[in-house]
């Protein structure tokens, strides 16, 4: 059946297809045919709901390949002996080239495979074991080869590692898996990389760390002192760097030498061998040299990508292709006339497509929180130079119709909006909102500048390179600016602040006393008890979450090891350090991401309101419907749902509640201090942590039962419960300081796409963008989707497989993620038609 | 017991199997009556490999032998493993199995372990 | 103490209700009864009850409630919220509208419709939205039912509205006296002003009344020189065929003055939930929603005598006069 | 004994003949791709299902 609509919609004309706001079928009609060749043959990575799709199998190879090098080196510095083991698998890994492609470099060993990062946490590896329809053919072989893997690994991951000399009440509190996520190791992290450094070529690099070498072994011909002494630590390091860089430029080469097989041997098409050979000769250039053209600059970061996922898990893409492809994208196209448009657009549409088929095993839970998807890769567009000045060029317009074209749910954009971008590159973004890719999701540029000069002291330049550090957090990519590692492991499950201090601090739901006692709720005075209460149980969870990655940060030179990260790190190659070592000149860029947030505005405001104000139940009676979980006092919730004020209605009594929260976590941001001596402000979003935490978080005041889904976060109002419309959610979010009061907000908004049809939809968008920016908002997405089409979707996934939804600072295809949450999208209020 | 030797003793539960070498046989065992089947067992949150706590026992409580000991005070809950032998255990209470195919998230006896408890379901 | 009127509703993030994203004030009661009317709830001139099937468990409470055994038996909630049922909370015709029932409600399920609002109670909200009308040559939209029923009150509000400098669109039916519709149209802005047939007989055949007034007091605004966007109601088999609009392109090409912009506006029946709450038969809940194609097509008539047309009003298209928006002095 | 280096997806090394590419045409459900993996030249290749006489 559906592909008999599917025939149907191929014999539409792009027209029909676009007034029926079909964009799937109008991509696949206006794309070219490699593209379309590309973006079919992509394997599914992201998990659907809980599950991998079907055919997706974990690479075995990849694991065997490096325990070999591994287990032969044992003994010798950690960087050392990983970057042994990786250079043993990057020289024998089984590579491929698909037909049409023009950029190499993938991480496995077959395009339906799926890695393991098994140095993280051997929790997850025993979950590989477990998991159903990913073990490869033939299955009992592969488990026993897991089963081995595994008994050598338990004990010797990083976190196994870091659990040991955590203290234990820390330990268990924190792998209870109730107050928040992390996994405080780089082995599962993301880092920012510096490519006006990286472009310098891998060369230039490892000529630099001879020198370095040079330099300091002539040092240590002194006598041993204590400025000597850490020398000698530095020289594995440097030597770990080498030979990482140098199996890095021999995969590059792995792939020249098989493209020029290819054409020499296997290929007939004249056009393709030109291809080939074109490919040969880029592979040979880098990453050991300088780009000199866009297909070498695309393949250059192509490459470094690939190599960082080999070393680890990167479960973020911070990055800003506009910025660092333009130039090359100019030479080509505008001056040397080398590329058409179309051509450098097969380039870019590929650029995304080969990003969007990495897939890295995920644990559960993380697949439950980021569905759809293998990483929250939200690549960063627009934006100022270091001095100030509109950064927007044709890349960035590249990006966005090539994102149109091959309408991929990861990687996903965030645009640097500031009042100088061109009302062109506007329209572009608008265009990919209109066309439902849910991005890219705006950002506030100068109030983020600010902001990031703000907590961290950054330089004004250099906070002006930023990226997205993962879905929300900007984050410099200059040389002391650079993030080597996850900080936001710190990932709080907020909602546990205000059940915590309703709780004495005791969690019914894992049935542990977690937080300090602040008192039978019931013996409180006044309001200003409680919040007293809902302060300590707030300080309480965000110090065990920052100590506990604190420590993760410090060990993780010794628990786990970067070698290539180190490389390519200019303050890392400089100092003989690993990259992740916080006392190599690293700012700080630490936050704590703050899921399930808005829910203690609205319960604390609930019970302001009925039990203090008003009077109209006792604390006793709300304890009391909270420990039934309401069931017996369905009434008393609905009063509480439909009478209690709530977050995002520009309604002063919750919104000043809203501040007062903020204030108080700004105020112990400030002394949560991270290994560079820098601050930790709070991040509220959610990702689709909503839905992962729906049976772990018990009654709350603002209504809300065990199980149901929590808001669907950030500073987003609970859906539904923004009574009136999408101003007054704007002028809520707009009542405290986005500069001051937090590191970003993530704010949804769902539009209707009848609304923002043809040219007054544009100008609609327009003023209404511009209010958001006089507002000081830093962060808004959009979802334009409407509900008919969801239902459609649910009821008929075959026919839907396209559509893709803002989740939660990412997209993904809505036929992938959990019917939870996908009810929850749908129920999430369409601003209406006016 | 100092307050670190008290939470020691929950975290090694934690950490136990690790480090251990455990084969495919001991991975593969899972007992007719066991803590994943149970719905007094809440399945952890921060990893999927079948670990849990007990949402009557605390620590301390010993239930994999003939005469199991139950404690019910304490700070922390016990901690298991799904297929930890509960045929002796008074407060082993069977679940209904609800999401079979694993597509749906959140479910609250949801049993993680997929591969090997996938037997059960029929 | 200042004076008040009922107030249906404050309905902020309007886009297509005048220039830019405005505010609209709905104030209730209205002199006409058009069928196809989409604010049912604003045309009596005192409170009322919407009943949410959808929202009501069935309790009872409200039967208890009731002194005047106005209130419908409880039956299986199924059974009401049914597409067909009939089935509604209140006997109207014996409810004396003492709101106790509305107030032994527990689930939201029956709610007031019209509040008494002060001028500055409804400015003060309406100015909430002060920097979405800055950046869009926004502001408020007095809407109704028939805000010239109130012309003293309306009078207050616009005066406020002017002091604190937020731009003003009266959105009239033109069923009203001049000498109360002049010194009003004058105070304001501009005007949105409804014609919904040329022909007396038809008009006062779906609307309750003739035309004459209407006509006569478009003519007047014109001559007056206010600026204006006329704004017509496409019902099927009433108004919508392109002969008519070929003559209203005709006549209003003759009147005394210049419109600015038309907005012809489709048959939807979104109001559709409305007339049940308010436990109302509609005629037209059988009549299907115009596709908005047909009203483009309909827009040529106009565009051929130089109109600028838009399809649903929109205050964003190309062709909007902008308000333009004053400060507070 | 057949050794890969007597196979036709068997492409030697510039720099090192006793090493070696075996390059193999693999057509999934998807997409259409050239696979290599670095082999010797002496690998014994007499189980190898793709080995074809050179």
């Amino acid at each position: 059946m559906g592909q008999s609509t599917a025939r149907t919609e191929k014999e539409s004309s792009v027209e029909e297809l676009k007034n029926r706001r079909e964009w799937w079928f109008v991509a696949e009609k206006t794309r070219s045919k490699r593209l379309d060749y590309l973006r079919k043959g992509v394997w599914k990575k992201g998990a659907i709901g809980g599950n991998y799709a079907p055919g997706i199998k974990i690479d075995l190879t990849f694991p065997q390949l490096f325990i070999d090098k591994w287990q032969e080196h044992e003994g010798e510095a950690i960087m050392l002996q990983k970057a042994h083991a990786l250079a043993h698998v990057l020289d024998n890994i089984p590579i491929f080239i698909t037909d049409n492609s023009q950029i190499m470099g993938y991480i496995g060993s077959a395009p339906h495979n799926i890695v393991w990062h098994w140095q993280g946490i051997s929790m997850v590896n025993e979950e590989i074991y477990n998991e159903e329809g990913i073990i490869p053919e033939p299955e009992e072989e592969s488990l026993e080869i897991l089963a081995n893997l595994n008994d050598y690994w338990g004990g010797r991951t990083a976190v196994d590692k870091l659990a040991r000399v955590l203290d234990p009440e820390d330990a268990v509190k924190f792998m209870s898996g109730a107050i928040g996520w992390g996994t405080p190791t780089s082995a599962a992290t993301y880092s920012t990389k510096d490519f006006d450094y990286i472009f310098k070529g891998f060369e230039a690099i490892l000529a630099e760390v001879e020198e370095r070498m040079e330099e300091t072994e002539e040092k240590l011909q002194g006598n041993p002192s204590p400025e000597i002494l850490p020398l000698y630590d530095k020289l594995p390091r440097w030597e770990a760097m080498q030979i990482v860089l140098e199996a890095g430029i021999r995969y590059a080469e792995r792939y020249a030498r098989l493209a020029r097989t290819l054409a020499e041997h296997f290929e007939s098409d004249p056009e393709r061998r030109e291809e080939l050979l074109r490919i040969a000769e880029t592979c040979e250039r880098v990453p050991a040299k300088p780009p000199r053209n866009l297909q070498e600059s695309l393949q250059f970061d192509h490459f470094v990508q690939v190599l960082s996922r080999y070393e680890t898990f990167e479960g973020a893409w911070p990055h800003r292709p506009d910025y660092i492809h333009g130039p090359y994208y100019d030479k080509d196209v505008n001056q040397d006339k080398r590329l058409s448009k179309e051509e450098a657009l097969d380039l870019v549409g590929e650029h995304l497509i080969r990003t969007h088929e990495v897939g890295i095993f995920a644990p559960k839970w993380a697949r439950e929180g980021l569905q759809g998807i293998t990483g929250t890769w939200v690549w960063t567009m627009g934006g100022v130079k270091p001095d100030g000045s509109d950064a927007c060029n044709d890349m960035t317009v590249a990006y966005m119709q090539a994102a149109r074209l091959v309408r991929v749910s990861n990687p996903t954009f965030g645009f640097r909006w500031h009042p100088k971008v061109k009302d062109e590159v506007m329209r572009e973004c608008f265009e990919c909102i209109r066309h439902g890719l849910g991005y890219p999701s705006m950002r506030n540029d100068p109030v983020l500048v600010a902001n990031t000069v703000h907590w961290y002291g950054h330089p004004v330049e250099e906070a002006r390179t930023w990226v997205h550090q993962a879905c929300m957090s900007p984050c410099p990519t200059t040389k002391y600016g650079c993030q080597p590692m996850r900080m936001a492991s710190a990932t709080a499950n907020c909602a546990k602040m205000i059940e915590y201090a309703l709780h004495d601090g005791y969690d019914p739901v894992v049935n542990m006393q977690m937080g300090p006692k602040t008192g039978d709720p019931r013996e409180f005075k006044d309001f200003e008890d409680l919040f007293g209460a809902w302060v300590k149980q707030m300080e309480w969870l965000r110090n065990i979450l920052v100590r506990t990655v604190n420590l993760g940060r410090v060990k993780d030179p010794e628990f786990f090891g970067r070698p290539f990260l180190s490389a390519i790190y200019e303050r890392a190659v400089e100092t003989g350090t690993d990259a992740c070592d916080p006392s190599n000149g690293d700012r700080g860029n630490a936050w704590v991401t703050g899921f399930t947030w808005v829910e203690n505005a609205d319960s604390l405001a609930a019970i302001k309101k009925f039990v203090y104000d008003e009077k109209k139940y006792t604390m006793d009676e709300v304890l009391d419907a909270l420990n039934a979980n309401w069931v017996g006092y369905e009434e008393m919730r609905l009063d509480f749902v439909k009478n209690a004020p709530k977050w995002g209605n520009d309604d002063d009594y919750v919104d000043d509640l809203m501040v007062r929260c903020l204030r108080e976590v700004s105020r112990h941001s400030k002394e949560n201090r991270c290994p560079s001596n820098n601050t930790w402000p709070l991040l509220p979003e959610n990702v689709s942590g909503n839905i992962h935490y729906a049976n772990l978080v018990g009654a709350l005041p603002n209504g809300r039962r065990l199980g149901d889904a929590l808001y669907d976060g950030g500073i987003s109002p609970g859906p539904g419960l923004d009574k009136k419309g999408p101003t007054a959610v704007l002028k809520s979010c707009g009542k405290f300081d986005h500069v001051t009061d937090g590191r970003a907000f993530l704010l949804n908004q769902r539009l209707s796409p009848t609304q923002l049809s043809g040219e007054k939809g544009y100008q609609l968008w327009k003023a209404y963008m511009k209010t958001w920016a006089d507002l000081g908002l830093d962060h808004v997405q959009f979802n334009m989707v409407d509900d008919a089409t969801l239902r459609a979707a649910q009821k008929d996934p075959e026919k839907y497989q396209e559509v893709i939804v803002r989740v939660a600072g990412y997209s993904a295809h809505f036929v992938d993620i959990s019917r939870k949450t996908q009810d929850n999208i749908i129920q999430r209020t369409v601003q209406g038609l006016g | 017991m100092s307050r670190r030797d008290k939470w020691k003793s929950a975290r090694d539960a934690m950490m136990a199997p690790l480090g251990k070498t455990k084969g495919v046989k001991t991975r593969e065992s899972v007992p007719e009556v066991c803590c994943g089947k149970c719905e007094m067992w809440f399945e952890n949150a921060y990893s999927s490999e079948g670990r849990g706590t007990c949402r009557v026992l605390k620590m301390g409580s010993e239930i994999h032998s003939d005469k199991p000991t139950y404690v019910l005070e304490g700070d922390a809950g016990l901690i298991s493993y799904f297929n930890m032998d509960a045929s002796h255990c008074s407060y082993f209470s069977k679940m209904e199995l609800i999401d079979t195919d694993g597509t749906e998230c959140s479910d609250p006896l949801f049993r993680r372990a997929l591969r090997q408890m996938k037997k059960f379901n029929e | 103490m200042q004076p008040g009127a009922l107030v249906t509703e404050i309905q902020r993030f309007a886009v297509n209700d005048g220039p830019g994203f405005r505010t609209n004030v709905f104030l209730k009661g209205c002199p006409l009864s058009c069928r196809w009317c989409h604010n049912p709830e604003t045309i009596a001139p005192y409170p009322e009850i919407y009943w949410k099937r959808r929202s009501c468990v069935q309790c009872g409470a409200c039967l208890d409630a009731c002194p005047r055994d106005a209130v419908n038996a409880p039956i299986h909630p199924v059974e009401a919220q049914k597409e067909e049922s009939t089935y509604h909370k209140i006997f109207r015709e014996r409810c004396d509208l003492c709101m106790k029932c509305v107030d032994a409600c527990r689930y939201g399920a029956l709610e007031i419709v019209g509040t008494e609002l002060t001028v500055n109670e409804i400015l003060d909200e309406v100015e909430r939205d002060r920097p979405f009308y800055d950046n869009s040559g926004g502001g408020m939209t007095v809407s109704g039912g028939e805000p010239t029923a109130h012309p003293e009150f309306l009078a207050q509000l616009i005066e406020g509205a002017r002091s604190r400098g937020i731009h003003i669109c009266l959105d009239t039916n033109g069923y009203c006296q001049w000498d109360v519709l002049g010194p009003l149209v004058q105070s304001v802005d501009m005007v949105l002003y409804d014609l919904k047939h040329l022909d007396s007989a038809r008009h006062a055949e779906m609307v309750g009344a003739g035309n004459e007034l209407i006509l006569e007091n478009l003519a007047g605004i014109l001559r007056a020189g206010k600026e204006i966007w006329l704004r017509q109601p496409i019902v099927p088999d009433y108004n919508d065929s392109w002969e008519y609009h070929v003559k209203a392109a005709e006549f209003l090409g003759q009147l005394p003055g210049r419109i600015q912009r038309i907005d012809l506006l489709p048959f939807h029946t979104w109001c559709e939930d409305k007339y049940s709450w308010l436990g109302l038969d509609w005629s037209l809940r059988a009549a299907e929603p115009m596709d908005p194609s047909m009203v483009e097509i309909l827009a040529e008539a106009y565009q051929a005598r130089g109109f600028a047309v838009t399809a649903g009003g929109s205050g964003f298209e190309d062709n909007a006069v902008r308000g333009g928006c004053r400060h507070a002095p | 004994m057949a050794t890969c280096k007597d196979c036709k997806g068997f492409f030697a090394r510039e720099d090192d003949q006793d090493r070696g590419d075996c390059v193999m045409r693999v057509t999934d459900p998807r997409q259409a791709y050239y696979k290599a993996v670095p082999v010797e030249a002496d690998k014994d290749a007499s189980k190898c299902s793709s080995f074809r006489k050179r």
